[in-house]
């Protein structure tokens, strides 16, 4: 019955390729321990190879915290770092303590967005593309663009441009401070703060030849210094040559004194930043 | 359509909890919208564009594959926790070569003429990404039951877009449309000088193409 | 059986298991369904014969030549040619009349393109065949009998070309 | 010898498996976004393909025409071809694991991937000696390989091009497709 030769023989290839499988399987070195121990840290990693921790990936991060675990506080990934649940399970697989308050930092852009637009720029949709146009479309050379390259680079989706005012906005709650944005942005008007205590000045305009900010955009600051009196705990130091304000955040109490001052809304506090009360407080703004 | 059951990304590794009757529902409305194999997760593209020149070979492919996804979905997750996972993949894929190679048997010795004219493309079904990816996704961690309903709502998902492309194809490549031989209509200005390109590859391209884009346009698919 | 899940062997074991089944599965399948498929290859190729030579009664088959019977005397011998056309193969059954003249010919499958390679199958191309010895079998671009389809030469070089290689080679084998 | 010229340049170029034969379409588009991706690839998706319509020609040859079980060709053929993914997958993910990285994800998609078993089934259908079956192999791979870097270098420029809101993506890249498609038409009678 030659049927059952040909049932013998076919399934001896599957043998055969069943014992060829289980050979390599065992023939080469098994797993090495650092690349088991690499496998549980990038298990607890977000996996979002965002490389703001400037290692390709977070495979590749996880194999160097795995070598050496003081990584994890010299170099540390933010968005482990301000996650709960993940610097739990880190603390854990390293067994080691993390504590996260010193770098609780946030990113926030440096501009109200007011500025009106020179003209309509239908160029390649990038804010680096149009930069390299002149500086922009805009007619405050330090104004954001709002095309969106931040918000393309960001891996958590926090940063959002604001049709309105034409303006990238970052939703601090979402925020996990990478600062992959921070570079990104062709006008550098992104930057890192901690997230709690602050007041941010909204507007990196820089005085050319001394014309104020109000020639570049309607609401620009006046520099009337009215925010430099208002602060009793002189938390605000006048820059003269830059002509802008400056905080010390180590006498700042957050009264929010020069919040109210600022006739341009140009300071607010960080806690009252994120999108929701923005909207909120733009709404008051304009029924006042 | 406005409240979407779930976009796509955890439609797929949703594990069955409530009771079975809504549960098999769920599945298996989600194969056919929701993961439209081919609009949304574009699967299964090999024998989506190379078989729709004519609806006979879309409806002989789409059965084909409901056939061959039945099958293995309910041996594969009948076999689930008896496979070790170091051949987990081989086994999946003999699994489904044997419906296939069942599949192609029957279809040699009972309709000689949709053989003929699939060709290749029958014997393809095995490493259709469709199969393996339910084998892989849903049957190697559901029960049978739910397995049944994921391939029925995924392989009737499959063959709906089959249709709908081999419609457009052979309607505007030929002027004229016959299921199995028996014209239902044929349009006299286009039928006496048809336009050939849809019959051709470039065609084929094209027309899923644009019907990607008109069911994102509608509102149907969320834009990527 | 809990321990013997995790030996080292056990994912050879099932791997073979399982293609054991397949095998045997299919080739049962197989022995049901190959004479269905064989009588239904025999019966077109019949009709394939029956077209051409209209009074023939029976036929044989020795190495891929058919030997047509009419009365147990043979009146023409048949073969099938294959050529590589604009869409992809053309099979071709070819009909000789007993002092190795064409008497027909007719194209069994093709995958040319509709309106034009496809007009290869029309009568008006495959008359031309009628009657020709082996050595006026081509293009009358190229010396022969047969005048090529407007707008499809190459479909029309691929069937002529297949019918004469063919025809050499099975005119030194037909006894 | 012009028959194995011819193969290759059939496989490579006039009946492209990709855009005539429409094979290997799902990592066509999943794959052709960044121009790295096409290029390691293309390189494993050759590499698999060789070996296994090596091993492919020699079972048909030897083991299923002497038998006449020509039908069983399916099963064994993806047979060989998953437990050759499986052992490449295994060999790179011990000894190399910065090449796994980049290249890992893609080797568990040639198993599924229509080309490689595509291009077995054509060597057997054409029943190809085993020289025949690599070069055919070769051409299927590099065809494949060609048009995968084109399509990654168009859909690069794609991403930045404004195009309409519901056509961005997919339904692009297959229109792009299309014309490629019928760009490579050209190629068509010319063996």
């Amino acid at each position: 019955m030659d049927m059952i030769w040909i049932i013998l023989i076919l399934s001896a290839i599957g043998l055969v390729s069943g014992i060829l499988i289980f050979i390599v399987n065992r023939a080469l070195p098994k797993e090495s321990e650092s690349l088991k121990k690499a496998q549980k840290v990038e298990a607890c990693l977000p996996g979002y190879n965002c490389g703001a921790c400037g290692y390709p990936g977070c495979f590749a991060y996880a194999q160097a915290v795995a070598k050496d675990k003081s990584l994890i506080t010299k170099n540390p990934c933010t968005t482990v770092i301000q996650n709960e649940k993940m610097r739990s399970e880190l603390e854990e697989v390293l067994d080691i303590k993390i504590d996260a308050s010193a770098m609780n930092k946030k990113a926030v852009v440096r501009c109200y967005g007011v500025t009106t637009p020179l003209g309509d720029y239908n160029g390649i949709n990038t804010c680096k593309a149009a930069n390299n146009l002149l500086g922009g479309f805009k007619r405050c050379p330090y104004g954001c663009l709002g095309l969106g390259d931040c918000a393309k680079v960001c891996p958590q989706d926090a940063i959002e441009v604001d049709k309105a005012r034409n303006v990238a906005v970052i939703d601090p709650d979402k925020c996990t401070g990478c600062g992959l944005c921070v570079n990104e942005c062709p006008k550098n008007i992104i930057s890192l703060v901690p997230a709690d205590a602050t007041i941010v000045y909204r507007c990196s305009y820089e005085p050319v030849k001394n014309i104020p900010g109000r020639e570049r955009c309607d609401e620009g600051c006046i520099h009337c210094r009215k925010c430099f009196k208002s602060c009793e705990y002189d938390a605000i130091i006048w820059n003269n040559e830059k002509n802008i304000p400056e905080f010390d955040f180590s006498k700042c109490t957050l009264c929010g004194e020069c919040v109210e001052a600022c006739p341009h809304n140009r300071l607010i506090k960080f806690s009252e930043l994120s999108h929701k009360e923005q909207q909120k407080l733009e709404k008051e703004k304009v029924n006042s | 359509m406005e409240n979407k059951i779930d976009n796509c990304e955890n439609c797929d590794n949703c594990v069955g909890k409530q009771n079975f009757g809504k549960e098999f529902w769920k599945e298996f409305v989600k194969g056919i919208i929701l993961c439209n194999p081919v609009f949304v997760l574009a699967l299964g593209l090999c024998p989506t564009l190379a078989v729709t020149g004519t609806i006979d070979n879309a409806l002989g492919m789409g059965a084909g594959v409901i056939f061959v996804l039945l099958g293995s979905n309910i041996i594969i997750s009948l076999m689930r926790n008896i496979i070790p996972d170091l051949v987990r993949i081989p086994v999946f894929i003999v699994v489904i070569a044997t419906f296939v190679t069942i599949l192609s048997l029957l279809f040699e010795a009972y309709i000689p003429l949709l053989y003929e004219s699939l060709g290749i493309y029958l014997s393809l079904v095995v490493v259709n990404c469709i199969i393996l990816g339910r084998a892989e996704v849903f049957a190697s961690k559901n029960g049978m039951f739910l397995s049944i309903a994921d391939a029925l709502g995924i392989g009737l998902g499959f063959t709906i877009a089959l249709i709908m492309i081999s419609l457009f194809r052979e309607i505007l490549g030929t002027g004229a449309l016959s299921i199995f031989g028996f014209q239902l209509f044929n349009i006299p200005g286009l039928s006496s000088n048809p336009l050939g390109f849809f019959v051709s590859p470039p065609g084929a391209f094209l027309v899923i193409g644009v019907l990607l884009a008109v069911f994102r346009w509608i509102g149907v698919l969320d834009n990527e | 059986m809990a321990n013997f899940k995790n030996t080292k062997v056990y994912p050879i074991i099932i791997l073979t298991i399982v293609v054991l089944v397949s095998v045997t599965v299919l080739i049962f399948l197989n022995t049901l369904t190959s004479p269905v498929v064989e009588a239904q290859k025999r019966k077109e190729i019949n009709n394939q014969l029956q077209n051409i030579y209209s009074g023939m009664t029976d036929s044989e088959l020795e190495d891929e030549i058919y030997y047509i019977l009419k009365e147990d005397e043979t009146i023409g011998y048949a073969f099938i040619a294959k050529g590589n056309g604009y869409g992809g193969e053309i099979t071709i059954m070819v009909g000789l009349d007993k002092n190795l003249e064409v008497k027909d010919v007719s194209i069994m499958s093709h995958s040319e393109t509709p309106g034009l390679g496809s007009r290869v199958t029309e009568e008006s191309f495959t008359d031309d065949f009628k009657g020709l010895k082996i050595e006026n079998i081509a293009l009358n671009k190229n010396g022969g009998e047969i005048d090529a389809i407007s707008g499809a030469t190459i479909s029309s070089e691929a069937v002529v070309s297949a019918v004469r290689e063919e025809m050499k080679k099975k005119i030194k084998s037909i006894k | 010898m012009n028959n194995l010229i011819s193969i290759f340049i059939l496989m490579a170029i006039v009946n492209n498996i990709v855009l005539a034969k429409f094979l290997g379409l799902c990592p066509f588009f999943g794959v052709s976004k960044k121009l790295s991706n096409a290029l390691s690839m293309g390189l494993a998706v050759t590499l698999v393909m060789l070996i296994a319509s090596i091993s492919t020609t020699v079972i048909y040859n030897y083991l299923l025409v002497p038998f006449q079980v020509e039908f069983m060709r399916i099963v064994l053929y993806i047979l060989v071809i998953a437990s050759l993914v499986q052992m490449v997958e295994l060999a790179i993910k011990r000894t190399n694991v910065a090449l796994y990285n980049s290249l890992g994800i893609y080797l568990p998609l040639i198993t599924t991937n229509c080309a490689v078993l595509g291009v077995a089934l054509i060597n057997s259908t054409e029943n190809y000696t085993i020289l025949q079956s690599t070069v055919s192999a070769l051409g299927g791979g590099v065809g494949f390989s060609l048009v995968l870097i084109i399509m990654s270098g168009i859909r690069e420029k794609l991403e930045l091009s404004e195009a309409p809101e519901s056509m961005e993506g997919l339904p692009i890249a297959f229109i792009t497709a299309a014309m490629l498609a019928l760009a490579f038409l050209g190629f068509r009678g010319m063996i």
